[in-house]
Parts: C-alpha cells; sequence; structure tokens
C-alpha cells in the first residue's frame, strides 16, 4: 500500500461514510413529512381496507333474512382445510315435494387461512370474503361461526 | 442567582455553623445524591433522545404514548426493569456476575468528578483532571470482562474479549488525542483547559491538528463506549446480546444506564477539551460579540454542545454498520494511532513555535 | 447436445438400460448397484458432463422405491432423469454425494423421510426430524395418529 | 473455588468451542438452528439443523386436490409467496395442457416482479441489519409495504396472496392497479439511489462483505446452488432466460452476472435485479392486453398418468415442482425444489475459516427463508 493510497482510502472512505449520514440525517430534519407510521387503533375511524381484502368468510342475508345458500356443499369439498361444515335438513316444498336446503352452516375460523377457495367454488355466490380483520377472542371456541343467521330462510328462485 | 453563588453560599454556611469534619461529609452527601439524581436524569433523557432520534431518522414516530409525546416512556421502562426479577443463572461466579454491574456504574460515576458543569460547577479540580479521566474509564473494561466471564455464557465470553481487546486498543488513539489538547494548553487541568479557550474554542484555534484530533477523539470515544459501529462487544445479530446476555432486571438496567452515562461523559469530555466546555463562544477580541454570547448562561453552553456530540455519535449509530473485529482493529492500529502519533507530533512543533493563535 | 443424440449415445452406451423418450425429460433407467459408476461416468464424460443435479427425490410405489434424479449439464444445457429402482425392505443405493455435493443434504432428507441407506454417505444423520423419530414418514404407508389430521 | 460447571467447555485437546447459533437467534431469520465450531473469532466448521418448522407439505399436498394444494405453496417462502403458487400453477396447466389466455400471463409476470422486488427489498433490509445497521430496513419496509398495498387491492391478501388457480388468476386486475403500481415504480426510482447511498457505498459494508463468503463457480454448481448465490459466482442458470414460462420471452431484461463470488458480488447481484424487475414492470404494464384472465377449466381436474417437472424462478433461486400423477384427483407425489435448501447446503463451504462477524453477513447474502428450507 503507497501512501497515496493510504490516503485515498481515508478519503473514500470518509466520504461514503458522509454519504451515508446525509441520508439518515435528512430524514432525521424531514421526519415529519417523512414518517410512515400508521397509529393503528387510534385511526380505525379513518382505516380503509381494500374492498378484495380476504378476512373471513361470511354469507349474506338480504333485508327479508334470505340468503342464497342451497347446501350444496360445494364449498365444504372446496376447502382444503375442512373449515367448513354444512348440515341440511328437507324442507317441503308447497307441492309437497322433499327439498334439501341448508340448515347450518358451520365455519370455523381458526382454521381458515382465507385462500378464498370456497367463494370461487360456490355455484350461487352465497358467500363472500368479508374485509375484517380484528378476530381475536379469549376463547377459541368463539371463533366457530354459525354463518346463516338465525331464522333465515333461502331466496326465492335460487336453485 | 447563579449555581456558583448557590453553591458557595451552601459551602460557608455548612462551614459556619458545623465542624469543618462533619461540614465534609454533609458535602459528600450532598455530591452524592446529586450526582445519583444526575444519573437518572441522563439515563431518563438520553434514553428518549437515542429513541427519538432514531425513530425521526427510520421514518418512525418513536414512543408517542406514555405522558405528553411519550416523554414518560423510560420511566415507564425503567419502573419495569425495577420490578423485574434480577436473575442469577445456575452456574454462574456469584460475585463476579453480581459485582460487574456495580463496577461498571461506579466507574462511570467517578469519571463525572472533573467535569465541569458549568462556571464554577465541579465537583473536584483536580490537577491532573484529564489523566484522571484516562485513568479511570480504561477500569470499565474490567467490570465488562468480569460479566462476561462470570456468566458462563460463550456468547458472554465472546462479547468481553471483542470488548477487551476494542477498549484495550482504542484507550491509545484517545489518550493521544487528548494529548493534544493538554500540549496545547500546556496543563491538565480541566479548569485552565477550560479558561485557556476563552478568545476561541481549541477546535478552531488548535489548526489542523486539532480538528484531526477532534475527529479521531470522537470515532475512539465511540468505540470505547461500546456504541455502534463499534458495538462488536454486543453485537446483537452476532452475539445475542454479548457480555449482557445472561444479565436481567435492575443489573441490566445498571450496564444500559452506565453505557449512556459513558455516552454523556466522553462527549462533555469532547466538548471540555475542543468546544470550550462551559466557555460561550467567543472570537478573539471581539468585545461586542463576545459580551452578547456571555449572556447565554454557561450551563446551557456546556449541555448545549455535550448533546451535540452524543446527537452525532447517535447519527453514526443510526447510519453505519457494524464493523468486524480484525476491521476494528485494523482501523486502529494502521490508521487511527499513526495518524495520532503524527498529530502530536505537529501538534507539539505547533505549540513550541507558538503558531497557535 | 440435442435430446436425440443423446437418446442415441445412451442407448448404446447402454443398451441394457431402459430409456425412456416419452415424457418432459428424457428417462434412463439404472439399476442401484450401478448408479455409483453410472454417476461418474454421467459427469465426467466430455460430451455429457451432467454437473448439476438439480432435483433428488424418491418416490414410494409400494411395492419398491424409486429413487429420481434431475440431472442438467451447466454448459451444454441437456437434461436428463435417472430412476433407480430400490428394494423396499432394504433400500440401498449408493451415494452421489461425492459427484455432486448438493446431493448430501438431498440424500439425508431422502434418508429419513424414505429410509433409503446412502453407502458411502460422509455424514448420514437425521436433517429434519428428531433423533428419536420412528418411522419413514413420506412412505404411503406411514400413519401417524397424533401429527396427521385425516380431513 | 474451582467447578467443573465454571468453565466454559472446548473441545478436548483444542481451542474449540460449540456454539448454538439458533433456533432463536436475530440473525437467522426465524427458527434456523446452527452448530458452529469456532476458534477464538474463526469459525471451523457449521452444521445446520433443520426441522424446527417442517409442515411437510409434501406429504400433506398428496391428499389435497389439485386445485388446492397451490395455497400451500404460500407457506414455504413466504417471501415470494405468488412466484411459488406460480410454479404450482404451471405445473398443473402443464399436466392437463391448459392453454393459460394472454392477460393472465402478463398479470402473472408483472405480479411475479413485484414479488420479486417486495422480496429483495426486505432482503436487502436484513443484509443491513445483519451487518449492524437498523435503519435501512425501514427504508426498505416502506417500499415493500407500498407493494403489499398494491398486492392487498388486487389479490385481497397482503402476503399470502393465493392469486393463482389453474388456468390463470382468481380475480381480475383492480382497476386501480396500473395507477398504483406506476405511482410504485416512480417512486422506487427515486428512491434506489437512496439504497446504494446509505448501504452499498458505505466503506465499511463493502469491507464486510468482500472477499468473504466466497465460492467458486465450480462449487456452486456442485452444491446446486441457484438464483443470486449461484449467479455472483458467474453461474447462469436464470430459469427466466434458460427456460422462459409465459411472457419472459417477450420481455427485454439482463440476467446478472457476476464473477467475484463473495457475499458483495451477491448483494450486487440482487441490486441489480432490482432495477431489472423495474423495467421488466414498465415494459408490461401498459401492454397488458385484454381478454380473459382465466381459461375455462373443470371443476376437478384430473391430470393424466406421468411425471410432471416446473420450475421458476423466485427470489431465491429456481424453484422445481415434480409432480407424479396416477390419474387420481390428488397428486401421487410431490417434491419441491427449494432454492434455499441447497444454497443453505453451501453455507459450511463458505464461511469456513472466517470470522463469526461474517458468519451472519453472509447467511445475509444468501437470502435464507427458513420455512423454504424446511418446507
Amino acid at each position: 500500500m503507497t501512501l497515496k493510497q493510504y490516503f485515498s482510502n481515508i478519503f473514500t472512505g470518509v466520504k461514503s461514510l458522509a454519504t451515508g449520514m446525509k441520508v439518515t440525517g435528512g430524514y432525521f430534519l424531514r421526519h415529519h413529512k417523512e414518517k410512515i407510521t400508521e397509529q393503528y387503533p387510534d385511526n380505525r375511524d379513518t382505516l380503509v381496507l381494500a374492498e378484495r381484502f380476504r378476512g373471513e368468510v361470511i354469507m349474506t342475508h338480504d333485508d327479508n333474512n334470505e340468503h342464497a345458500c342451497t347446501g350444496c356443499t360445494a364449498c365444504e369439498l372446496a376447502c382444503p382445510n375442512g373449515t367448513i361444515k354444512i348440515i341440511t335438513k328437507f324442507d317441503l316444498t308447497p307441492e309437497g315435494k322433499k327439498k334439501k336446503a341448508l340448515d347450518t352452516f358451520i365455519y370455523h375460523l381458526e382454521l381458515c387461512t382465507m385462500c378464498n377457495l370456497c367463494v370461487e367454488a360456490c355455484p350461487t355466490s352465497a358467500i363472500t370474503m368479508a374485509p375484517t380483520f380484528e378476530h381475536s377472542v379469549f376463547d377459541r371456541s368463539q371463533l366457530i361461526k354459525k354463518l346463516n343467521k338465525p331464522g333465515s330462510k333461502i331466496r326465492e328462485g335460487v336453485e | 442567582m447563579s449555581f456558583e453563588t448557590l453553591a458557595n453560599w451552601v459551602h460557608n454556611w455548612l462551614y459556619e455553623t458545623l465542624h469543618p469534619t462533619v461540614a465534609l461529609l454533609v458535602e459528600f452527601a450532598i455530591v452524592g445524591v446529586l450526582i445519583i439524581g444526575l444519573f437518572a436524569v441522563l439515563g431518563l433523557v438520553l434514553v428518549m433522545m437515542e429513541r427519538k432520534v432514531s425513530s425521526w431518522m427510520q421514518l418512525r414516530l418513536g414512543p408517542n404514548r406514555i405522558g405528553p409525546w411519550g416523554w414518560f416512556q423510560t420511566v415507564a421502562d425503567t419502573l419495569k426493569l425495577i420490578v423485574k426479577e434480577g436473575m442469577t443463572p445456575n452456574n454462574v461466579d456469584k460475585l463476579l456476575f453480581n459485582m460487574a454491574p456495580m463496577l461498571v456504574i461506579v466507574v462511570s460515576m467517578v469519571i463525572m468528578a472533573p467535569i465541569m458543569f458549568a462556571k464554577g460547577i465541579q465537583i473536584w479540580d483536580i490537577n491532573i483532571g484529564v489523566l484522571f479521566v484516562a485513568a479511570v474509564s480504561s477500569l470499565s473494561i474490567i467490570g465488562v470482562l468480569m460479566a462476561g466471564w462470570a456468566s458462563n455464557n460463550k456468547y458472554s465470553l465472546l462479547g468481553a474479549m471483542r470488548s477487551g481487546a476494542q477498549i484495550v486498543s482504542y484507550e491509545l488513539s484517545a489518550g493521544l488525542s487528548i494529548l493534544v489538547i493538554v500540549v496545547l494548553t500546556g496543563s491538565l487541568k480541566m479548569s485552565d483547559i477550560v479558561m485557556a479557550q476563552a478568545d476561541g474554542w481549541w477546535l478552531f484555534k488548535g489548526h489542523v491538528p486539532a480538528i484531526i484530533a477532534f475527529v479521531i477523539f470522537i470515532i475512539a470515544a465511540t468505540a470505547e463506549t461500546n456504541r455502534a459501529p463499534f458495538d462488536l462487544a454486543e453485537a446483537e445479530s452476532e452475539l445475542t446480546a454479548g457480555f449482557h446476555t445472561e444479565y436481567s432486571g435492575m443489573k441490566f438496567a445498571l450496564f444500559f444506564l452506565a453505557e449512556y452515562v459513558n455516552i454523556f461523559v466522553v462527549c462533555a469530555i469532547g466538548a471540555t477539551l475542543f468546544l470550550g466546555g462551559w466557555m460561550p463562544f467567543h472570537i478573539g477580541n471581539w468585545e461586542g460579540f463576545n459580551h452578547v454570547m456571555d449572556y447565554i448562561p454557561s450551563s446551557v453552553w456546556f449541555f448545549g454542545k455535550t448533546f451535540l456530540l452524543i446527537f452525532v455519535i447517535m447519527w453514526f449509530r443510526w447510519t453505519f454498520p457494524r464493523l468486524r473485529i480484525d476491521q476494528l482493529l485494523s482501523l486502529e492500529w494502521k490508521y487511527l494511532l499513526p495518524i495520532s502519533m503524527f498529530n502530536i507530533l505537529l501538534v507539539t512543533i505547533i505549540a513550541l513555535a507558538g503558531w497557535h493563535f | 447436445m440435442t435430446r436425440e443424440e443423446l437418446k442415441q449415445l445412451l442407448t448404446e452406451r447402454f443398451p441394457d438400460n431402459a430409456v425412456d423418450d416419452a415424457g418432459q425429460f428424457l428417462q434412463i433407467q439404472v439399476p442401484a448397484s450401478q448408479w455409483g459408476s453410472f454417476a461418474l461416468f454421467l459427469r465426467d464424460t466430455a460430451e455429457l458432463q451432467f454437473d448439476f443435479l438439480f432435483c433428488l427425490t424418491c418416490v414410494d410405489w409400494l411395492k419398491h422405491l424409486t429413487m429420481v434424479y434431475h440431472l442438467r449439464s451447466t454448459d451444454y444445457r441437456h437434461e436428463l432423469v435417472v430412476k433407480c429402482q430400490l428394494d423396499r425392505e432394504q433400500p440401498v443405493i449408493a451415494t452421489a454425494a461425492h459427484t455432486w455435493r448438493t446431493a448430501e443434504f438431498h440424500e439425508r432428507e431422502v434418508y429419513e423421510l424414505f429410509g433409503v441407506q446412502f453407502e458411502g454417505h460422509p455424514d448420514l444423520r437425521r436433517l429434519i426430524l428428531p433423533d428419536e423419530w420412528e418411522g419413514w414418514p413420506l412412505r404411503k404407508d406411514y400413519e401417524d395418529p397424533v401429527n396427521m389430521i385425516k380431513l | 473455588m474451582y467447578r467443573e460447571t465454571d468453565i466454559i467447555q472446548t473441545i478436548p485437546g483444542t481451542d474449540e468451542m460449540v456454539i448454538n447459533v439458533g433456533p432463536q437467534h436475530p440473525s437467522t431469520h426465524g427458527v434456523l438452528h446452527l452448530v458452529i465450531t469456532i476458534d477464538g473469532e474463526t469459525v471451523k466448521k457449521v452444521e445446520p439443523h433443520l426441522g424446527y418448522i417442517h409442515r411437510s407439505i409434501e406429504k400433506m399436498c398428496e391428499s389435497l386436490s389439485y386445485r388446492q394444494f397451490i395455497y400451500t405453496t404460500s407457506r414455504m417462502d413466504y417471501l415470494s409467496a405468488h412466484i411459488n403458487n406460480h410454479a404450482c400453477a404451471l405445473a398443473v396447466e402443464q399436466a392437463m395442457g391448459i392453454e393459460v389466455p394472454l392477460r393472465a400471463q402478463y398479470i402473472r409476470v408483472v405480479m411475479d416482479e413485484l414479488t420479486r422486488i417486495a422480496s429483495h427489498c426486505l432482503w436487502w433490509g436484513s443484509v443491513a441489519m445483519d451487518c449492524g445497521a437498523v435503519t435501512p430496513f425501514f427504508l426498505a419496509f416502506r417500499e415493500r409495504e407500498m407493494i403489499n398495498t398494491i398486492m392487498e387491492e388486487t389479490c385481497g391478501a397482503r402476503l399470502t396472496m393465493n392469486y393463482m388457480v389453474p388456468g390463470g388468476v382468481m380475480f381480475d386486475l383492480h382497476p386501480n392497479f396500473q395507477r398504483d403500481a406506476k405511482a410504485f415504480l416512480a417512486h422506487f426510482r427515486s428512491k434506489i439511489d437512496e439504497y446504494d447511498e446509505l448501504v452499498t457505498g458505505n466503506i465499511i459494508f463493502q469491507n464486510r462483505l468482500k472477499g468473504t463468503g466466497f465460492i467458486s463457480k465450480a462449487d456452486a454448481i456442485s452444491y446446486g446452488c441457484t438464483g443470486p448465490t449461484a449467479r455472483g459466482s458467474g453461474v447462469s442458470c436464470d430459469v427466466r432466460k434458460w427456460y422462459p414460462y409465459e411472457v419472459y420471452q417477450q420481455v427485454q431484461f439482463d440476467e446478472i452476472l457476476e464473477t467475484a463470488g463473495d457475499s458483495y458480488a451477491r448483494y450486487l447481484v440482487r441490486l441489480a435485479e432490482l432495477r431489472q424487475s423495474m423495467s421488466i414492470i414498465e415494459q408490461l404494464i401498459d401492454n397488458i392486453p385484454t381478454g380473459d384472465f382465466q381459461a375455462k377449466t373443470k371443476a376437478v381436474l384430473k391430470p393424466p398418468k406421468g411425471e410432471f417437472y416446473s420450475r421458476v424462478e423466485t427470489a431465491r433461486g429456481e424453484l422445481g415442482v415434480y409432480i407424479v400423477s396416477e390419474g387420481g384427483t390428488t397428486p401421487y407425489r410431490i417434491k419441491f425444489r427449494s432454492p434455499g435448501f441447497s444454497n443453505l447446503s453451501a453455507l459450511d463451504h463458505m464461511v469456513r475459516g472466517q470470522k463469526l462477524g461474517d458468519l451472519v453477513a453472509v447467511m445475509g447474502t444468501l437470502d435464507l427463508v427458513i420455512p423454504d428450507i424446511d418446507r
């Protein structure tokens, strides 16, 4: 190492360090503009989640408390984790025929990986993904949900 | 009424009313309490400052939940550390393990003695002030080595050995850069060094050698306090926590506190030697300008300069990656030490020839 | 070397071994006893130079195990799949770890998941599972009532 | 007072100590367990112990249908989840002979490259953090967060997107996708120089990485290294160039090759790949053709009997999916040839005789993702 190299080493070294310090120093001075922290529980009111965000499976009910689920178990078959359990019953149609219908739609949120395969599989678009994410509860059993609302029935015309 | 007159008044009152020995002991007690109080305040302020500086450099907000702007965050943290169980793991050397944090904290307390906090506020204006600081500060490595060895943990041992090699090497260049100012001033006494800068700080008066010495001192000070980029003794990504891996609760807090107080101390010394300590910013014999500067209290000058240097050291920490152990040693032995040797030669010539202002 | 040339070369040199051209890659069946020398042949022959073993695995066919080696030449960019049938009760095959270093880890994985013994492997220990694990999990008849959940 | 337990044990007859790095260690990026033998600061031997998060995805996939198993691969290399899914989708499409619509191909490639940028951003932050600098991590996460938001908007999830289905993608692009992606590219163009200023040019960082973790070209091939790890040693192995899939044939990009073979070369390769990925997205983003985003497929996929191997270039190297089909609805056997597993096997070779600090830096530049290794 010649003396010239020795000093040029020092010079380039110090210069590179100063460049780095310029970047962090710049952020220090501009911190009020650059900060990216989201203060989560405080910004709950203004928090906008993407409409496609997959947080949990829900069954859409209209104003008459009617849903579109025929109890076909396509979603149950499509689910890789055994998250969905459908219990069916037999309704009597006005003509007096027996017709398979949904009794209870059990959804295990604790097993769900939000893969959206059940929603894709549903032939009647009865279930969708909801953009909610605050699922913490104190007891795991509270995560087992019944998706069809009490007293709800299948919408007219959905086969 | 300044601090100086208050201190004098207390001193005179004690000696008038009490027996001199008792008065001395009472003064000891008062100073001790004040120092411990200063420690607590420094710990809180510096930890908070570190957090805010780092968060602002990292696009974050920093602590902002406890108290106004999060100012009580460190208080809460200290409270947590105090009530936490101070565990002593099995198979450690109990005596050394428990003594190490005490030793480290005592060392950083002792270095406080010759520091001039403001005009006339100094615990002990010892005539070998600078030498005292250099000597005592190298004691803290013993505490680190004790902690590393007594923990009976390989990570701790590695951290302690790294720290030993590092502090022993960087003492040299720190000492040599201090010597530059001693040569210029002609005295080891802190008050003399400060008074010598009444017409301008050594950083400006001492030509190039003083600037080189200042840069080397800042680097060496960072290394001696085990701060990034020289935090090999802790080296979070390599040794988890280095020499204090096994410490918890208040014993860990003492190491933590000692680290921050050490930063304050080295920066105070740096400010005293190169930036004139409590001396306001004076330029030669511009009477008017100097007079205006004198209106700012001396304590403000001292703490302002010290915290400026602390900020620079924090800035280093949040910008640079860590050096490797062999690079750390080669930086010292191949770059800093030869340069400071040459520097001291240069400054001796300047001082002898009287070329400085 | 094109696929045709490669096929021709291999059938000429190894008339006893079945070369299969139907799938995505050219395949050759090699008896397990020949694998060690065959591997060296593939790597060291100047016009083949299969120096990159990009996939090494095992398939359990219930009657036997099949070792599958996917090989590529980084210079010529031709690819070859070598298959070796192993006895299911006593699966033993020569290691490829000295020919392709990457085989060392892959063979350890295959050893603990399929129970294949690699002769001459420098360090044939369990890599993923705990030391006291019993059974070969990726075999088809492996049952574990605790860790396997049947849906 | 002498007690047996006081003394830190060394290997008898030597000064060498055995240290467990991990499974809980700040720089192993997960639960990797390395048993290292060191003599003072010098690393003598590194022995990886794996399996702390082994979920046996290969066995799980044997009981899942061809539609279902794709989502499990997001959990392998979670930083390039989308690219993993891509490899599986390609394998199934190859097995079934499904023609993917051009629009879906474009969308897939754009998403792949966005994932690659996100993954490399995280790697950049973490390699700087392994070397002791914390601030770059936050800068990198700012960029990564923007990509995550774009992903969330279109795919519906931030990390484990599961956007791939056999025959295309699950949804069409969000109407805002192009606008947001272009905004991100503009932002990233202005910020990537900062990466160089803060880390690449830094003398400490260069000295930490140069000359450490050396692996020669022949060794890199022999150890089965792929991706930036191999390209840092001059091995031309970019799957996108050599075995182009989807629309990679139509885009202009360079395969980054460095010949030094050390950690710094690997660092430079990844940093240059960031710029290449940006240029790929810029070429495609405005030209996404209209049309279907998903081919018409049967509800139950039953590939013919046979073996299918597909490969893609993930952020870490070549990911191979080897499917053995018996003609049923579930795969008979699946093997994931993960890039991290082979790259990790070269770690011992790379760090022998180097310092303990180098081990951490080399691990950083290898960009290990532990679920990818354990699977």
